[in-house]
């Protein structure tokens, strides 16, 4: 491409989609609160019976991740090639990390027959059937989002060590960034919307 | 001026051959009209089961069909008409043809993703196809999908949601593009008040599409996961609240009115300057009410839900909302008639479309006034006066200034002219039938028949024997527009690069443009309409008398 | 259009390695508090106290990691237009739930 | 004040202003394009707004919706304030018909009977989808939600029969699902509540 590229263009783009995704949650968010209004006693039980411990984890393994992402973008701008690599390669094992957390944290409940349409939710209180299938659906839509980050980050990952992405070109790097941030952000409200209600 | 090789000639990117020029394009033109036949085709099927469905209803009783199919044909007619139709018309075709042109760019910002849009828009309409022969049984909720029904009911009504969650992916990345274009794109000199309008509305537009749409996305996710995993979100029995299935679902489709009105209005604001030759009233005035629309129509959602079993707290305050959003679409069509204050004043179809535009499109509005206040509208909401409501701006609105601007930018897309008087007949023709077709639907709403009914009880039978007659007419008027238009590619009667006197920059290239829109830059002038330097030039139209 | 002709304003700014720790350090610490105060029963208080401390870590995600300090306005209203769409969403439909 | 004079009277000022609104500006379009044609009017004048015409547009239109807003309000607390005193009917929608189930234990489908000169409240439900209430001839309309109670009123002040019908797409039946209202003299209704 003979063009220069318009990186604060591309950047604008990224973010547009971005305010998309917060809307997406933005959504599930207003269930939460409308039905948070409606049982909040359900909801304090319901935050009780989920693992604090691993939620806090989680929590930090993704913030970890975001400055790790933050850092390469620093490296890669100054030439670091290695380290960015080094950076990257550790936030998409954070993610793995995360997802195998989610997963232990899922089985357990399952094992528990916690889980949508589950005889104990169904006889159980209206609810502690809706609080859990929020629980589900948001953290299930932020998984696959966790998901997407990962591909994102691997593919940028590549770029760099073949050079496609580089101190002067490097917006691939800086959007995979900002969509892995905004994953980190949803996951900074749902941890303790979920994990910390009283 | 030598002529330029036009886009068709040069594929992009280059050393694509055939229909793969075609499928693999990034050029904004070419995709553009992809869309054009795309929705062309849907409108006509569309536009073929709404006449059936007026076929069944002339007659009480079974007519045609039995009740099963006329749901089917009623989901299938609003989920294509606004998803695959009306949303898509005004942008995808004419914004993505002439917004980079109007702001003097090459193309869209992110081209690829353009391409992407079309083929999610294609994807979706396959979707919806195949949801109709598999599964059990058509699709037979409405367009709106409301639970608990669409939740129980075993026709294959998730495959069409997932269309529908698709095409809302499409809708909204064109958005994105759009918005990216105009902030990072625009020719040199051309600062936020030298944009054309048309421009503007869709830039006002793409901020809905962008923000509303993920709402209807979730919404639609959720109701796939509940008929997938019952969860239960909207489920009265496992604690769910199927009014707030209502709330989402309007956070959008209100929104999404307003997707489809602004760029209609936007291609209004176009045309009665040039033939008026006299420039916009109210140029700020336009672009400031574009972007009140946008806003204050994103606060009004409930309205829709007047009848409900919302509290009336929420009803108060909604009607008042409500009422506030009528405040700028008046004011934009006081400025278009001041617009031909004193003008020069040359009759051609695009005018008269968009003369009916403003007709019917006031007629929706005002009627929308009954239904914005919260004790009329409990009588009329959820009768065939609201069907007739909508049609008025949806189709009065958005489908003439569809066909407004088919007419208008149709020699700058093809470089041929086509036949004015058969234009004039078929859209005389439509405007007739569609005011035989709707009113009779209004007048039965008054009289209390709800809408989505496949029969009806005896005092409503000559309004809808009435309406039938009307749909007749409106198909007869819509096909020969259609054959008309096609036939210009017989006849091939060559276009002008000007032919009506136009002053924003699409006028200003070769008909039908190069593929690099602009060879050298293009000089932005400090007000988008300024008519004093056209010249007499374009008395008339007519290529035969132009010379 | 030629975009060379466009002077770029692109950020120079690139993130020192101290201020990224400095931001990590405070998130962190601000996570510590927030599963700290879970823990002391506050009735009501301890939702929006939750919610603060939420918004304050995802404050510095977003100015700092995320570079929106430096963006310029375009960026930065519709940002928080989004916001402000979002809160509208949430608020409004409590006009209803909260009414009912 | 019986609702349904309240809505009629909103129904008439709206419609009222919006003809006064549509007429005023087909004419003064239709006008122009003639006054204003090319053949008669070769050369157009240069006038791109002004400020004061374009205030007044919008001040006065705002004044007339919120006058509109009013008036349509102040009906529809007509509809929602039921008068003490009134007969409450049990409604419960299914598909595809209606229950309507008296104080005195007696279930009628498809029939509400009621008598003359008296409120009626009904307290309506739905047992499996949405459905809609709608009573033209009273301007009755509101949904039936599962496990949620909403309500209607209206004033038996005419004997007559009306129409009940359903404005919620609830299904392959949906049109069918259609009842009537009838309004006897006290002695009728009363003979008609002992019959099984």
């Amino acid at each position: 491409m003979e063009k220069d590229i318009d990186r604060t263009g591309i950047r604008l783009g990224m973010w547009l989609f971005l305010y998309s995704e917060i809307i997406l949650f933005g959504g599930l968010f207003l269930l939460y609160a409308v039905y948070f209004h409606e049982y909040p006693k359900n909801f304090a039980e319901g935050g009780k019976a989920l693992d604090r411990i691993i939620g806090s984890v989680n929590t930090v393994i993704l913030l970890l991740s975001s400055f790790t992402v933050a850092a390469s973008i620093t490296a890669i701008r100054r030439r670091s090639k290695k380290l960015a690599i080094f950076l990257i390669t550790f936030s998409i094992l954070c993610g793995c990390l995360f997802l195998v957390n989610k997963y232990v944290e899922w089985g357990t409940k399952i094992h528990h027959d916690i889980f949508p349409n589950s005889a104990t939710l169904q006889n159980g209180p209206p609810g502690t059937n809706i609080f859990f299938g929020l629980y589900y659906v948001i953290t299930g839509l932020h998984g696959l989002h966790v998901i997407v980050g990962m591909t994102l980050l691997a593919v940028s990952l590549v770029f760099v060590i073949n050079g496609r992405v580089n101190e002067d070109r490097f917006s691939m790097l800086e959007n995979s960034g900002l969509y892995w941030h905004l994953v980190d952000m949803i996951w900074i409200f749902v941890f303790p919307l979920f994990y910390l209600v009283l | 001026m030598t002529k330029q090789q036009s886009f068709y000639e040069t594929p992009s990117p280059p050393g694509l051959r055939g229909i793969w020029a075609w499928l693999l394009t990034r050029d904004h033109k070419r995709l553009a009209l992809m869309y054009l036949w795309a929705i062309l085709l849907w409108f006509s099927l569309a536009m073929v089961l709404g006449l059936l469905m007026r076929i069944e209803l002339m007659w009480p009783g079974r007519t045609i069909m039995g009740p099963e199919t006329y749901n089917a044909m009623f989901t299938l007619h609003g989920v294509i008409m606004i998803f695959l139709v009306v949303i898509p018309a005004i942008p995808a075709v004419f914004g993505n043809f002439f917004l980079p042109i109007q702001i003097g760019a090459d193309d869209v910002f992110f081209p690829r993703l353009n391409l992407l849009s079309w083929y999610l828009y294609m994807l979706g309409g396959v979707f919806a196809i195949i949801s109709l022969f598999s599964g059990k049984g058509f699709p037979d909720t409405g367009w709106t999908f409301y639970v608990p029904f669409s939740v129980s009911t075993n026709t294959n009504v998730s495959l069409t949601v997932s269309a529908a969650f698709i095409l809302g992916m499409s809708s909204m990345l064109t958005g994105l593009n759009f918005i990216t274009t105009v902030h990072r794109m625009r020719a040199k000199g051309m600062g936020w008040m030298q944009i054309p309008l048309f421009t503007w509305s869709l830039y006002a537009t793409a901020w809905v599409q962008l923000l509303a749409t993920p709402v209807i996305g979730i919404t639609l996710i959720l109701v796939i996961l509940e008929r997938l995993l019952s969860i239960g979100l909207f489920e009265p029995d496992k604690g769910g609240d199927p009014l707030l299935y209502q709330h989402l679902f309007w956070l959008y489709s209100h929104p999404a009115v307003y997707i489809m009105i602004l760029p209609g209005m936007g291609v209004v604001s176009e045309i009665i300057p040039i033939f008026s030759r006299k420039s916009i009233f109210g140029y700020k005035a336009i672009v400031y009410s574009s972007l009140a629309i946008a806003i204050a129509g994103s606060l009004v959602w409930a309205h829709h839900m007047f009848t409900s079993g919302i509290s009336d707290v929420s009803i108060f305050v909604f009607s008042l909302l409500t009422y506030l959003v009528a405040i700028p679409s008046a004011v934009k069509v006081f400025s278009w008639i001041s617009t031909m204050y004193k003008g020069s004043i040359q009759m051609t179809p695009p005018l008269f479309l968009a003369l009916a535009f403003i007709y019917l499109f006031s007629v929706g509005g005002l009627t929308g006034l009954l239904l914005g206040a919260a004790g009329t509208n409990v009588y009329v909401h959820d009768t065939q006066f609201v069907v007739s409501h909508f049609h008025f701006t949806m189709f009065g609105g958005t489908g003439f200034a569809f066909f407004a601007a088919l007419h208008f930018w149709w020699p700058k897309m093809f470089g041929v002219m086509y036949n004015m008087k058969r234009a004039y007949i078929a859209s005389i023709l439509i405007t007739i039938g569609f005011i035989f077709h709707f009113i009779p639907m209004m007048i039965l709403g008054l009289m209390g028949m709800p809408r989505r009914y496949f029969d009806y009880l005896p005092q409503y039978a000559t309004g809808n024997f009435l309406a039938g007659f009307g749909a007749f007419i409106i198909v007869a008027g819509v096909a020969l527009m259609f054959t008309n238009l096609l036939l210009s590619f017989r006849v091939r009667q060559e276009a002008p690069a000007d032919p009506w006197g136009g002053t924003t920059l699409e006028w200003t290239i070769p008909s039908p443009p190069p593929l690099h829109n602009f060879i050298a830059t293009p000089e932005v002038k400090d007000f988008p309409y300024d008519f004093r330097q056209v010249s007499d030039h374009y008395n008339t139209m007519n290529p035969k008398e132009q010379e | 259009m030629k975009q060379e002709e466009r002077p770029e304003p692109d950020d120079p700014h690139v993130m020192g390695y101290g201020k990224l720790f400095a931001i990590i350090a405070a998130l962190l610490v601000l996570t510590c508090i927030t599963v700290a105060v879970s823990y002391v029963n506050l009735g009501f208080y301890n939702v929006p106290i939750a919610l603060l401390i939420a918004t304050a870590k995802s404050s510095l995600v977003l100015l700092f990691f995320m570079h929106m300090k430096y963006e310029g306005t375009a960026i930065k209203v519709s940002f928080l237009s989004t916001i402000a769409f979002l809160c509208i969403m949430i608020s409004f439909t409590f006009w209803d739930v909260a009414f009912r | 004040m019986n609702p349904v004079k309240g809505v009629d009277l909103a129904f008439w000022y709206i419609l009222g202003f919006s003809i006064v609104l549509l007429v005023g500006i087909t004419t003064v379009m239709i006008a122009f394009t003639i006054i204003y044609r090319r053949s008669r009017h070769p050369e157009a004048a240069d006038i791109r707004g002004n400020w004061k015409l374009e205030v007044i547009w919008t001040i006065i239109p705002t004044l007339i919706a919120l006058s509109m807003f009013a008036v349509g309000w102040s009906s529809y607390t007509g509809l929602r304030t039921v008068p003490a005193g009134a007969l409450e009917v049990e409604v419960t929608a299914q598909q595809f018909s209606w229950i309507f189930t008296y104080p005195e234990g007696k279930e009628s489908e498809g029939e509400l009977v009621v008598p003359l000169g008296k409120p009626v409240k009904l307290n309506i439900t739905s047992i499996d989808v949405l459905h809609g209430f709608y009573l033209p001839a009273f301007r009755v309309k509101i949904d039936a939600v599962p496990k949620m109670k909403t309500y209607g009123w209206f004033f038996a002040d005419k004997v007559g029969d009306y129409d009940i019908m359903c404005t919620v797409y609830c299904g392959t039946d949906h049109s069918q699902m259609t009842a009537k209202l009838r309004i006897v003299p006290t002695n009728e209704y009363l003979q008609w509540l002992q019959k099984k």
